[in-house]
This record gives structure tokens, sequence and C-alpha cells, in this order.
């Protein structure tokens, strides 16, 4: 298995040197699209502005085809030293990059093919999917969830679980279903997806697509008097739908960009040492926060819904929702995280128990997902 | 000043398309309640004078009054306000439309929401003054040319036009036809209107216009009062010398059948019955000419002999084969040359070389193809024999055709389509818009193939000449033959009526 | 109020003329664009360099610049073949991802283990047949029921589009992509050679250009390119002559079809590899040939020059995105405003203009 | 599927299909005057572009809407221009239209990605018609800009079909030669038709961006512009088929989603705008029927006075 994350040491903080660092992003979306690319973008940004030493560059809506022309032309063309590649249909030829370039660094998000100068890391949000599932569990009146999904792939069905394990905590008799968009980022079919899946039922909404459409659909929705919960994804999103945003997933790349640069630029990365490199962050190393907006982990607006509903938690006994959401934030927080929502036992959608009790889904478990837990009442396209 | 003011006048007007001078210094004058005739041959620059005066062309030179006073005619809307109407050769018909809806279209007092509804009274009014019987709701498409032509006019009266333009009326009616237009001309002209008749038919010319203004080659040649005039001396004018000399016409030995036609029926493009069971032979060494009005299934029977329109009942023979519905190449492969009517559009490739042109019906013949390649070597050599042959003026063989005159462009044609010893020649229209000498020279090379051995169709618009160079001819009326009869013991008048529909006596000589 | 100018009809535009106008054209649509640039506060000329150098500067810009001519040249020397014959094939995107979508199934189903020598041009061929298929069935169309080319030949490129993707989310889906929209990886026999470090799949590029030579051959040398001629100057002449209509349409269909689908064959096995949603294997291509196509002014061998450079220009749009982060987008505003100039320069060219003399 | 869902899905259909709507009845004028206008795409998504900044800017959808109107008609005169004017190939100038919009819209929008709207375009409902059930919803609950589309279908029907300047138009689009010998200003009218397929093109755009998504995002249109051509042959050049087809099509958009529970493939059903489009294209064309249907006689084909 590889190694889980270099936390231990703490970020060095290296001298101003003579040379520059140039580090090269390559975007799958533009960087407005509000949600995945955004966010890097931030990162990107925050660190241009945090190091000294360091030069950025990036190009956005990079189709996966193309990864290896643009990383061409960085390496040949604008002379960088480290490119970072953020989508997961780079991940061929980020290593074909590092076989081609082996004195450059390379780091690509999301994959799990590494090389002795390719290093991979991710901020991962299933803590917090799961966390809104608490409330979406809570808040839903029809007992009937939904989720705006934008491919099928582990990641995302990794989500959708955390997800159904949170709303099913509080809320057993609800159900979780699905649509798939086959696209990051379109919000006309986002739109249409959250759509159809309110003429079902559904009253709590939460997606992967990298726009606030879903939230802007609840809002209307809300606003005409039919109340739908939706949470945000990766950006703040909560000014989009006040009334409707309960509270979302943000995520603070630049947390994990800094560690990877700073290491980088003080000669601790090098394109000998990589093979093991692998960011895996989450609540613990403070990559990624809840919220529907940075400070604000739950919308005032439905603290009192949250608090009303309470559950018996066989080890917290009788406990509000709220109680139990910030319960959980708090465990799954500490340096030694003593709480994961995938700890069996844990059943698949036919019944059949995948993790047994008391064992936690191991990383490459979670990595490599292809099956819904109990409570999903959709199919994962084959 | 008031009688004496001209209704129209035109002065010195000049007008060059690419390659000609249509109008050379014109002066034209009309007359308010005269029949005005504009006569000349065709390409004389009529129709450019009076698409001029109604404001389609723009003269390069000129000036326009109209009652007196000085105009600039912009667009045919400003002719219209002017009050100047025009009936064009070519029907200006919406033909989706209504009768309504084209007498609407552009005119000007009618209300904005159902404009159609507003004229529809006045089209009835109108057509009861002139004896027509016209149906405001009835679509283009369903009526007949001579209705076409009086929605036309009618929609010049509805603009309230004190000048009628009618270019070429008669081309498209039967001679009935044509009666009842003059009439409603002279109808007109007592009305105080003025109306200009342009005609290359010196007998309609006499019989229904005040005076005459004769072009000839984009000059104006002179205006005389018809009642002092003479057709001859008219034809004289037009021509520009003594006209009526006789071609030499040797005799020769009819042959045996090439072309036999049992029984063809056929549509014309809008799926109605346009040929009726035409029965025809044309032997070896004759010219059968087709005579008869304009419309009468002329072009259809020679579409289907020439393989570009489907026979949907009979059989069409070459030379004892049956070519029916074969398509245009196998009938081309088997000798039959086409003259088509509409040279420019059916003839030749403008953008296209004049060697190119010149092999367009061989292209694919041992002589231009070796395999799937063309050797342009032949085809050169082919081009430029053919030029010389065949007087084509031209600066090289590699010349585009769009740079030809309508003269040489019809010489090119007619050097391809005689190049290989044809069979049949199918000649339309072959010296409609040429001048005096290549109407010669295109008269000698059809007798040329008659006395080679050919069996030639003519169709033509122009009796005399179809009188002139055939052996038999056969008059057409409403898609069949109504008559076949000996050239040399022709009966003009007997042959007028036929093509009126009106005699189908002298089916005999068949 | 009539302007002192005077127009006169030209029937034959010189050959030096055409070309000075498309020359012309082109550096009119750079100022135009420039202006554009300066008011969204780009510098035009500093923009312009980079990317010229970006394109054609170096080793590295010339080799991407070939890479994309390759599928530029192959589809738009098709598409000439069409647009002679006044046939509209918009759809040559469609028959690229059809053409793609065969050699992928030929890589990866048909003939997995094939050696190299079997399997690329197995792929060729079967790249050329889809896209000869699938460009046949607009043209069928057209010659069964009349039906207008333009629409139906664009509906094909969604209909294409669509299909693609169904594959690559669905049933071809690759079973090591975690659930990720493309096929598995080629195998090592299935990919072309490329040219040392570059990425020129330099088979596909030979192909390109013999055949842009065989296409001039076709169109001025034999006796078929004289009926596609002929029908497409003048389809009346064409009918009279009994050139048969029905057979030059279907014929020209299959020519830019099944170009457009070799196109598509050089994409997948000389860059990607594998398929891919339709949007990643053709960013366009098929419509982009369109212009190269009328830029060559229809000519085979001119479209090889102009498909080098708008390969250079679609290139020099990666400077955009790369080093100026302008959207990828611009591009395709470079590619509309030259075209404009370009078929407006065409008409002028029909005019000899000159100034008039005062009227008397 | 259930009734709820079915019945959601016809009422998405609606403001779904109302971007079709708009730019097929502009088309559908610009062909009927003789004009085939392929820059529909590019009209659309510089309608969205300028539709969505003026919104932003000034706070105001409506003068969003007017802005993107005339960014649409700008486009359009270009069209109109080369191909009324300098009379060049109509297909390759709406290309090269729909290129330019795409991309002059890509770097106009560039600093409008991901920035939130400060307003809403929201439903209207009408007071008391709109509590009739089923119809109040299907008519009476929708946004202006949807009850625009409601009046302007049949306003642009009968201006087609009954008025005078209907009567040029079609005239324009028949026969110029004719209605130009009849005084009608066939370039005044194909300039005018052209520049109005444009306004509406431009409105149908900003509905994407301004109402629909909202949101500014490149390349937002997405086909839409294309199948908006597609529809005017659908629609067989009449408004009227026109509201048919949009929201027939809009329905097939939104019934992606309800049907990918039963398994349908998403993919497959997207082709289905296109494979209609093909299959009425089919029953729409033919000689005879060309006559009473209404494919205008002289699309695409410039017109000159004096050119022979
Ligand atoms: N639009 C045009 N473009 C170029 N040449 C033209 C055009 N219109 C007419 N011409 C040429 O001008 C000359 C005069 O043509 P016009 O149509 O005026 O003759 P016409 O006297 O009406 O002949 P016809 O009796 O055949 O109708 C001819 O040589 C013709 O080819
Ligand atoms: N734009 C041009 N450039 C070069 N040559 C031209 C051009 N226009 C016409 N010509 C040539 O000028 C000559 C005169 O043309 P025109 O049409 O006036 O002939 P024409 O006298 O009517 O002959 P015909 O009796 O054969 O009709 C022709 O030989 C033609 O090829
Ligand atoms: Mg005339
Ligand atoms: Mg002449």
């Amino acid at each position: 298995a590889p190694q889980q994350t270099p936390t231990p040491q703490p970020t060095p903080q290296p001298e101003a040197k003579e040379k520059k660092l140039k580090a090269a992003f390559i975007y799958v979306g533009p960087i407005g699209d509000y949600g995945w690319t955004h966010a890097h973008e931030v990162a990107r940004r925050y660190l241009e502005e945090r190091y000294p030493w360091l030069e950025t560059t990036y190009a956005e809506s990079v189709p996966e085809g193309d990864a290896m022309r643009f990383i061409d032309r960085y390496i040949q063309e604008e002379n960088a030293d480290i490119v970072f590649t953020t989508s997961f249909g780079y991940m061929d030829d980020t290593i074909r990059a590092g076989e081609k370039y082996p004195d450059k660094i390379f780091f690509h998000c999301s994959g799990y093919k590494r090389r002795q100068n390719v290093g991979t890391y991710f901020a991962e949000l299933y803590q917090l999917f799961y966390l809104n599932g608490l409330m979406a569990g809570a808040l839903t009146q029809t007992n009937k969830v939904g989720y705006v999904a934008a491919h099928p792939i582990p990641e995302v069905v990794r989500h959708i679980n955390a997800f159904a394990l949170g709303v099913r905590e509080v809320n057993p008799e609800a159900t979780i279903d699905v649509r798939w968009l086959f696209s990051w980022f379109d919000p006309a079919k986002a739109r249409e997806a959250a759509e159809s899946l309110i003429a079902t039922g559904v009253d709590a909404l939460t997606f992967t697509e990298d726009s606030p459409t879903v939230i802007e659909v609840g809002q209307e929705y809300t606003e005409k008097g039919q109340p739908v919960y939706t949470f945000g994804h990766y950006s703040p999103m909560q000014q989009f739908g006040p009334d409707s945003v309960v509270s979302g997933r943000l995520v603070r790349w630049e947390v994990i960009y800094e560690d990877i640069l700073a290491k980088v630029y003080a000669g601790v990365y090098t394109p000998e040492n990589l093979a093991d490199v692998d960011y895996w962050w989450m609540l613990k190393e403070k990559t990624v926060e809840l919220g529907g907006e940075f400070g604000v982990p739950i919308n005032p607006k439905f603290e009192d819904a949250l608090k009303a509903k309470t559950v018996n938690d066989p080890l917290l006994g009788e406990i509000s929702v709220y109680d139990l959401i910030f319960e959980r934030l708090k465990a799954m927080s500490e340096p030694t995280v003593v709480f994961d929502p995938f700890t069996g036992p844990i059943k698949d959608q036919n019944g059949n128990v995948r993790i047994p009790e008391g064992r936690r889904a191991t990383h490459d478990e979670l990595w490599t997902i292809d099956w819904f837990v109990e409570g999903i009442v959709a199919e994962i396209p084959r | 000043m008031g009688a004496e003011t001209p209704a129209i006048e035109m002065r010195n007007i000049v007008k060059r398309f690419p390659g000609v001078i249509a109008n050379d210094h014109v002066t034209f004058t009309a007359r308010a309640g005269e029949v005005h005739a504009l006569l000349g041959e065709n390409g004389a620059g009529k129709t450019t004078l009076m698409n001029i005066l109604y404001g389609l062309y723009h003269p390069d030179e000129g000036d326009i009054y109209v009652h007196g006073r000085r105009v600039t005619i912009h667009s045919p809307r400003d002719a219209i306000a002017l009050g100047i109407g025009m009936v064009h050769q070519h029907f200006m018909l919406v033909h989706s439309h209504t009768v309504a809806e084209n007498a609407v279209l552009g005119l000007a007092g009618t209300p904005f929401l159902r404009p159609a509804q507003s004229v529809r009274e006045q089209i009835v009014a109108l057509s009861e003054r002139y004896r027509w019987h016209i149906n405001p709701d009835a679509y283009i498409w369903q009526l007949s040319a001579g209705e076409q032509q009086r929605v036309e006019i009618l929609k010049a009266l509805l603009r309230g036009a004190r000048v009628l333009i009618l270019d070429e009326p008669t081309s498209m009616l039967t001679p009935g036809e044509a009666r009842q237009l003059f009439a409603v001309m002279r109808q007109m002209a007592a009305e105080g209107r003025t109306v200009i008749f342009i005609s290359h038919k010196l007998e309609e010319v006499m019989e229904v216009s005040d005076r005459v203004t004769v072009l000839r080659r984009g000059r104006v040649v002179g205006t005389v009062a018809t009642r002092d005039t003479s057709p001859h001396e008219l034809a004289r004018m037009m021509v520009g010398r003594e006209v009526l000399f006789r071609l030499e016409k040797k005799p020769v030995q009819r042959g045996e059948v090439v072309l036999r036609l049992e029984g063809v029926t056929a549509l014309n493009d809008l799926n109605l019955p346009a040929l009726k069971e035409v029965s025809l032979d044309v032997h070896a060494g004759e010219i059968v000419g087709i005579a008869g009005v304009a419309g009468n299934g002329q072009k259809e029977l020679v579409e289907v002999i020439t393989g570009l329109r489907p026979v949907i009942q009979g059989r069409i023979f070459l030379d004892g084969e049956e070519i029916t519905n074969r398509d245009a190449r196998f009938i081309g492969k088997r000798g039959v040359a086409h003259v088509p009517e509409d040279r420019v559009h059916m003839g030749v490739v403008p953008n296209l070389s004049v060697a190119e042109n010149l092999i367009l019906k061989y292209y694919d013949t041992p002589s231009f193809a070796r395999g799937w390649f063309l050797d342009l070597q032949a085809v050169t050599t082919f081009a430029q024999q053919k030029v010389k042959e065949y007087q084509i003026r031209t600066p090289t063989v590699h010349t585009p055709v769009k740079l030809l005159s309508g003269g040489n462009i019809q010489r090119l044609i007619l050097a391809r389509e005689l190049a290989f010893q044809p069979r049949l020649v199918v000649a339309a229209h072959p010296t409609s818009g040429l001048d005096v000498g290549a109407m010669e020279h295109v008269r000698q090379l059809l007798l040329r193939q008659r006395e080679e051995g050919a069996a030639i169709l003519l169709v033509s618009e122009d009796l005399d000449e179809v009188l002139e160079l055939s052996d038999r001819v056969a008059v057409m009326f409403g898609g069949r033959i109504v008559g076949v009869v000996d050239a040399s013991e022709a009966d003009v008048e007997a042959i007028g009526a036929m093509m009126a529909g009106l005699n189908t006596t002298a089916e005999a000589a068949a | 109020m009539t302007l002192p100018i005077r127009a006169e009809r030209r029937l034959v535009v010189p050959r030096t003329v055409a070309l000075t106008a498309v020359t012309l054209s082109v550096l009119v649509a750079l100022v135009v664009i420039g202006i554009v640039f300066t008011l969204a506060g780009i510098p035009p000329l500093a923009t312009y360099a980079r990317m010229f150098r970006g394109a054609f500067g170096s080793t590295y810009g010339l080799s991407e610049t070939l890479v994309k001519t390759i599928p530029l040249l192959l589809t738009s020397v098709g598409l000439a073949v069409a647009f002679r014959a006044l046939v509209w094939n918009i759809g040559a995107e469609g028959q690229l991802l059809m053409g793609a979508t065969a050699a992928t199934w030929v890589a990866l189903f048909l003939l997995p283990d094939a050696p190299s020598w079997v399997l690329l041009p197995a792929m060729f061929l079967a790249g050329f047949i889809a896209g000869a298929l699938w460009a046949l069935i607009p043209a069928f169309l057209k010659v069964r029921f009349q039906t207008n080319e333009v629409i139906t030949t664009l509906m094909t490129v969604y209909i294409a589009e669509e299909f693609v993707n169904y594959l690559v989310y669905g049933p071809w889906k690759g079973a090591a992509e975690w659930g990720f929209p493309y096929t598995d990886r080629f195998p090592e026999a299935a990919q072309l050679p490329v040219l040392g470090a570059t990425r020129i799949h330099y088979p596909t590029l030979l192909l390109g250009l013999i055949l842009a030579a065989l296409m001039y051959v076709l169109l001025h040398h034999t006796k078929l390119g004289y009926e596609i001629r002929v029908t497409g100057e003048n389809p009346l002449a064409a009918r009279y002559a009994g050139i048969d209509a029905r057979r030059i349409i279907l014929f020209v269909m299959l020519i830019s079809g099944g170009l457009a689908g070799l196109a598509g064959v050089g994409e997948v096995a000389g860059v990607h590899h594998r398929l891919r949603y339709a949007r990643g294997i053709s960013a366009g291509y098929g419509f982009t040939a369109i212009i190269v196509a009328w830029l060559g002014r229809l000519h085979p061998l001119a479209i090889i020059v102009a498909s080098f450079l708008f390969g250079g220009l679609l290139v020099g749009g990666d400077v955009l995105q790369v080093s100026l982060n302008l959207p990828v987008a611009t591009i395709d505003m470079f590619n509309g405003v030259i075209l404009f100039f370009v078929i407006a320069a065409e008409i002028l060219t029909r005019y000899k203009i000159s100034v008039r003399s005062k009227e008397a | 599927m259930d009734w709820q869902v079915f019945w959601t899905a016809v009422l998405a259909a609606i403001p779904a299909g109302t971007p079709y709507l708009y730019a097929t009845l502009g088309e559908i004028y610009a062909e009927r005057s003789g004009i085939l206008n392929l820059g529909v795409e590019g009209m659309m998504i510089m309608g969205a572009v300028v539709g969505f900044g003026v919104t932003l800017s000034t706070g105001n959808p409506w003068l969003g809407f007017a802005a993107a109107a005339l960014a649409g008609a700008l486009l359009a005169l270009i069209h109109a221009f080369v191909s009324i004017t300098l009379r060049a190939n109509q297909i390759i100038s709406g290309l090269a239209l729909t290129m330019f919009g795409l991309g002059l819209s890509g770097l106009l929008g560039r600093r409008y990605i991901g920035t939130p709207l400060p307003v809403r375009v929201r439903e209207v409902p009408i007071p008391i018609l709109s509590d009739i059930p089923l119809v109040g919803d299907l008519l009476f609950n929708h946004d202006p800009i949807v009850y625009l589309s409601f009046v302007l279908v049949p306003v642009l029907g009968f201006l087609l079909f009954h008025t005078r300047l209907g009567i040029s138009i079609r005239s324009v689009g028949e026969n110029p030669a004719t209605a130009d010998a009849m005084g009608v200003n066939v370039f005044r009218v194909r300039y005018l038709c052209t520049v109005w397929g444009g306004v509406l093109a431009g409105i149908a755009g900003a509905y994407l961006s301004i109402v629909y998504a909202p949101a500014w995002i490149e390349g937002m249109t997405a086909g839409a512009g294309w199948i908006a051509i597609a529809l005017t042959i659908f629609a067989l050049w009449s408004p009227y088929r026109a509201l048919v087809g949009a929201y027939l099509f809009g329905g097939v958009k939104v019934l992606q989603y309800r049907l990918q529970p039963l398994g349908v493939s998403p993919n497959l059903l997207n082709t289905l705008p296109f494979v209609l489009t093909i299959l009425v294209l089919l029953m729409a064309t033919g000689e005879v029927r060309r006559r009473r249907i209404g494919m205008p006689a002289a699309l695409g084909i410039p017109y000159s006075r004096e050119e022979r």
C-alpha cells in the first residue's frame, strides 16, 4: 500500500534563494467553473502571493487527451520545474511525461500511479459528505434524498456512499436516488437532473458538479414554497441559495500545494524520491472544511431544525442531530482519527455485508470502491 | 406642353454589360393613348431598354423624362410611383402565392393587416371589365400561361399604371389568346394609357400598334407610324438589309427511319401531362421541323428523346433500337446530338475552358480517355482543330467559355455536337439570339448534316425558319402532334390554325 | 448618394489577384482581431509574435503544427472534392469520429493481437470505410429524397458524437479506467510510430500528402474528376452530358467521408491511443477543415499549404492558452474573422474597382 | 414513469424549449426571406455573454435581454452584409459567424465565469388563471420571457402569413426578382429579416445565461443553435409549428434524466432530436410538397438584379 502522506514533518519554510521555482498547473475545466478547477486556481493564486520565489502559470480547459501536448510545451518552451496535472484523466500522460523528463517533478491529482518523479495528491471529501448526509437525513420530509453525480468513478461512488451512510444513520427510512450527468461541468444538465429528482419527490439534494446550479434550483423551489435542502460543493456556494443551502464541503488545496512546493524548493522532494509520496489529506490536515461558506459549518437558518431532531446513538445515547454532527466533526478532525463513516458493518444494495462489523474500510478499498451502500436506489452504470 | 408632351422620353440611353453594349445611345419616345411597338431581333436590346425604364437596370448614360419631367428611376418602386407598369417576358409571379397575394405584393396603399382581402374586389371588377375570369384565391401554379399573363397585367393596372410595358406578351399565347390580348391593349390605349409592346413578330406589330421603334444591335434604327410602313420595310430595318434570301437546299434522298416515337406520354416539371401519345418518325436525310407556340410540349419532346425526361408511356426507337428511358449518356453514345434550348445554362459549363467544354459529351471515349485518366494532349489538339473549323472566336482553347459571346457559344455547341457524325440531331431553337451571320452559319451546318445523311429534328418558334429548313413540319398543340405537313406544300394559314388548336386535318402526311 | 467608385464585374480573376486577395484578407483579419485584442487589453503585436514563435519558431512548435496539420489536411482535401461537386458536406467532424471509432474497434476488439503491419492498415481501412459509410447516409438521402445535405450532414455530426460518447461511457468503457469515459489503451501494435521525440505520426502525414496529390490528379486529370467539376459548376450541363449526378454525389461523399475517417484513425492511433469522448478526440477539426478547404480555394495542393498554416494557427492558439491564459475559444474567433475576410475578398476580386470621374 | 414525473417533465419542457423557440422563430424569418443563416449558434452565444454581462453590471435583466438582442442583431448584420451585399456563400458565412461568436464570447466572458447574477428572473404566476388545475401551471406560471414567446408565436405567424410585410418577406424568399420588380426592396427586407433573426437568437442565448442556467459558461449554447436550424426545417418554416417543435425538443432534453432510472442511455436519447430532424426533413422534401409546405425557393441564393 502506498505510504499514507508525509504529514509528520512540519512544512519547511525555506529562505528565498536566487533561483525561482516555476510551477505549471494544467486544469481540466475553466478556472471560473466554481468547483474543482476554481478551487485549484484559488490555491494557485494564494501561493503565488505567499512564496516570493514561486512563479506559476496555468492552462485551463485542457482536454484530457491533450495533457501531453501541454506538458511538453510547459517543459520545453516555458521552462517549468514542476507540473501539477489536476484531473484523473491526465494520469497516463503524467506518468509518460515523468519518463520523458526524468529530471522534472510532476504531481498528479486524484490518480494512483506514481514513479520516482511523479507524486500524487488529493484532498478527500468523504467525511464531509457523510456529515452533509446526516443533515439531509434529518431535514428531509419526504424521506427521499437526491444526488446529482458527475461521472460513475470510484471517487464519486465513494462520496455518494458516504452521503448515504450519513442520511441512513439518522433516517433509516430514507432512500438516496442518483442521476448521472456524465460531465464534470454542465449547468444546464445539472438543472435538468436536479429537477428530475425533485419531480420524484426528492427534497434534499447534493451533487458533484462544478457549478452552483443544483443550489440555484433548490433556492428557486424553496422560494416557491417547496423547500429543497442543498449542500455546496468545493467552493463557497451559500450565496447562491441562502434559503436552501444547509451546509457543504469546502476545500483548501493551498494546504497541500504549500507543503509540496516548499519541500520541492527546500530540496526535500527530488526527481528521485517521489515514488511513495501520496497526499490523501482530509479534515485532520485542515485541507477540507465543513460548510456552505468558510467559517459557517451550518447555515444558521437550519440550526433549529437540526437541533429539534434527535437520534439514539449507541455510544452517545439520545442526541440531537446538530450535536451529533459536531461530535463526529471533532472525532474526525483530531490528530488520531477516532471515527470513520466507513466503519462496518456496511451492507451493499443487495444486503450483502461488504465491510464487516468493527472494521474500517482501507484506503485501497475506498480508492477502488465500485458498489453502492444500502439505501441507494440507483445503479452504477456499467 | 399638353398633348405634345410625350408620356415617356428616353434620351441617349447607354447600357453596357460585360462584353456587350446592350443599349447604345438609344432615344425613345412614347405618347399617351398609343400602342407603341418596340421591334428588334433577339439581343437587340429591347428588354434592356425597358428594364431601364422600369428601374431594374441603371443606365450607364442618358436621361429619362416622364410626362416631361426629368426623373431618376432607382428601382421598380420608383417606376411604379411614376405610373409605369411592366409585364415581363418571364412572368414575375410568386408561384406559391395566390393571385391576390401577388397583386398586393409591393402595392402601396393596401392595409398592413390582411392586405390580400382588400384587393379581391378590385381584382373581380377588373376581370369583369376586360372579360377575364380570374379567381383571386387561386394559386399561381394552378394557372395557365395565358391566365398568368392576365394576372400580370392586372397587377400593373392595380398599381395605376398609365404606361404599360408588355415584353413579348404573345410568345406564350395561342393566336386566339393573343387576339384577346390585343383587344385589351387597344381598350387600354383608348383609356388614355400608353402601351409599349415588345415583339419581333411583324404581323402582330402591324395589327396592334400605332407607332413602331426599331432597334438593331443596341441602336435605334428609327421610329415610324404603323400606317405609313409595311412589314417589308420593318423587316429591313430590323435586320439591316433585304431579308428573305433563300437558302441553298439541295434535294436529298430520304433514307430509313432513324427516330421513331410510338405513343409517347410524359409529364412536365409540375407533374402534369405535357406530351400526350406523341408518335413521329424522322428519317435519315430529312429535317422535321416542329412548329408550335411555346409551352405546347416541344421542350418535353426534346427532353424525352435526349434522355433528360422520363417517358411514362410509349416507346422511342433509334435506328430500330429501343432507347425509351435510357439515360442521356446512353442515347448520346448512339449518335444523338442535342443542341439545347438554354445554351448557357445547359449547353456549356461557363467556368470550364473551351477545350473542356468541347469534350463534354466525349470525355469518356477512347479519343480522350486512357483508362481512368483524361488525355489532356488529345483534348487540346481536338479543341484547336474545332476552333479553327467552326471559326469559334476565342483567345485560346483554355479560355473559360463564359468569356465567349452568345454566337460563339452556339458555334462551340454545334462544333461539339456535330463532331462525330451524329445519326440524329435534335436542335432546339438553334438560331435564337444569334445575329444574321451566325444564324446563316448554323442553318448551313444543319443542312450539311442533312446532306450527310443525318436525321434532324428542328424545334423553333420562328415559323419562317421551320418552313425554310424543314422537309416536313409537325405542328404541336397541347402536348400532341396535331398535324404533319410537307414543307414544300405547307399552307401557313393552315399551320397557324393548327398551332392554335383549331384544325387537325393534315394528319395524313405522317 | 452614390460613391464615386466604379465596380466593374470581372469575368476572370487572375491568379495573382486571387492570391493577393487571400493574403490581404488574412492580414486585414489580423488587424481586426488586433483591434478586438487591444480593446480586451491584450497587446496584439506581442501576442501575434508569441503565437508565431509558438507555432513555427521552434522544433517543438513546428512539430506540434504538423501534428495539427495531419487531420486538417486529410479532412479538408476530402471536403474540397465534395465542395467542387457542389455537395455541402458539413459533417466531416462526425465522419472523423466514426473513423476513429472503427479504428478503435479493430484495435481493441477485432484484431487486438495482430501484428502492427496487419493491424495498422486494417485500422486505416476500417476508418475509411466507417467515415465513408457515415457520409453515405446523408448522401443517400440526398440522392433518393433530395434532402438538403447541409442539414443532414450536420445532424450526423451530433449523432456520431453521441454515439462515441455512448460507447466510451457504456459498452467500451475501459476495464482499467476507473469508470472514466475512455476505452482501454490500444495495444502497442495499434499505435502509429512517431518521428523522434515529437508527436508527429508520420505515416498519417504521408498518407495525407499522398492523398492530396491523388485528389489533385483525380480532379484535374481523370474522367471522374472532370465529371465532378462539371457537376459542381453546372448541374444542368452535367445532366445534359449524361453524367449521373447521383453517382457523383455518392462518390464525393464517400471520398470526403472516407478521408475524414482516415483523419480520425490518425488521431486515435497516432495521438490518443484510445477512444475518448467525442470532444476529446476532435476539437472541431471537421469544421475547421471547411475553412481550410475554402482558404485553399478547393485546390488540393493549395490545401496542403492552408492546412499547415491553420495547424500553426491552432498551435498558436495553445500559446494563447498557455502563455496568455486566454480562453481556447479565442482561436475560433480567429477562424471566424479570417473566414469572413477570405469570402469577402473572394467576392471583391470579382470586381475591378476604380474611382469614377465626376459625372457630367 | 408515473403521472407526476411525466407532468413535471411536460412543464420543464417549456423553459427548456424556450431558447430553441426564440432562435427558431428568428431563423424562420431569415430563411423565409431567403437568407440561410448557419450562424445561429454564434449569435446565441454572443447573446448569452452580452446579456449576462449587462445584467451583471446593471442589475437589470431586461437591459441584459435588450443588449443580447442588440448583440445578436450586430452579428446578424455581419452575415447580412456578407451574404446580401457581397453575395458571398451563405453556408460559409454562417459557419464563420458561428466560429466568430463562439470565440469572441469566450474572450468577453472570461471575467464572468463563476460570477453569480445579483438578480433572478422568476416565474410570475398570473393571478387566478394560474390556479386553474393543470392548465394554470402549463400556461400561466412562467417567467416573462416565456409569456413573451407565447405572444410572439401567433404575432409572428400572423405577420408572416396575413400582412403586407409578410407577403413581401415570403415573396423575397421565393422569388426575389419578382418581388424586386413589384417594388419590394429585396435588400431591405432581407437585411431586416436577417437582423431580426439575430435579435431573437440573441434573446434565446440570453435566456440560457440569465434565466435557465443562470450563469455564464463558455460554449454554453452547446449546439442549441444548430438544433434551431434543424427545428426551422422541422417546423416547415411556420412559427406555429416552431412552437410544437421547440417544446418537443425541450421535452426530449428534460426526459433524459427522467428516463435515466429506466436504464435508457442518455447519449442515445440525446440523438433523438437529430434523428427526428432528419426524418422530418425526409417528409418535408419532394418537389410537390415543397410548393405547398413552404421551403423558400430562393433560400441561400444571393440575389443580384443585373447578374444572369
Ligand atoms: N443581365 C445581363 N447581363 C449581361 N448581359 C446581358 C444582360 N441582359 C442582357 N444582356 C445582353 O444584352 C444584350 C441585349 O439583351 P436584351 O435582353 O435587351 O435583348 P432583347 O432585344 O430583349 O432580345 P430578345 O428578343 O431575345 O428578348 C444581349 O446581348 C444580352 O446578351
Ligand atoms: N470581359 C471580356 N474579356 C475578354 N474578352 C471578352 C470579354 N467580353 C467579351 N469578350 C470578347 O469580345 C468579343 C465581343 O463580344 P460580343 O458578345 O459583343 O460578341 P458579338 O459581337 O455579340 O458576337 P456574336 O455575334 O458571336 O454574338 C467576343 O469575342 C468575346 O469573346
Ligand atoms: Mg427580350
Ligand atoms: Mg452577341
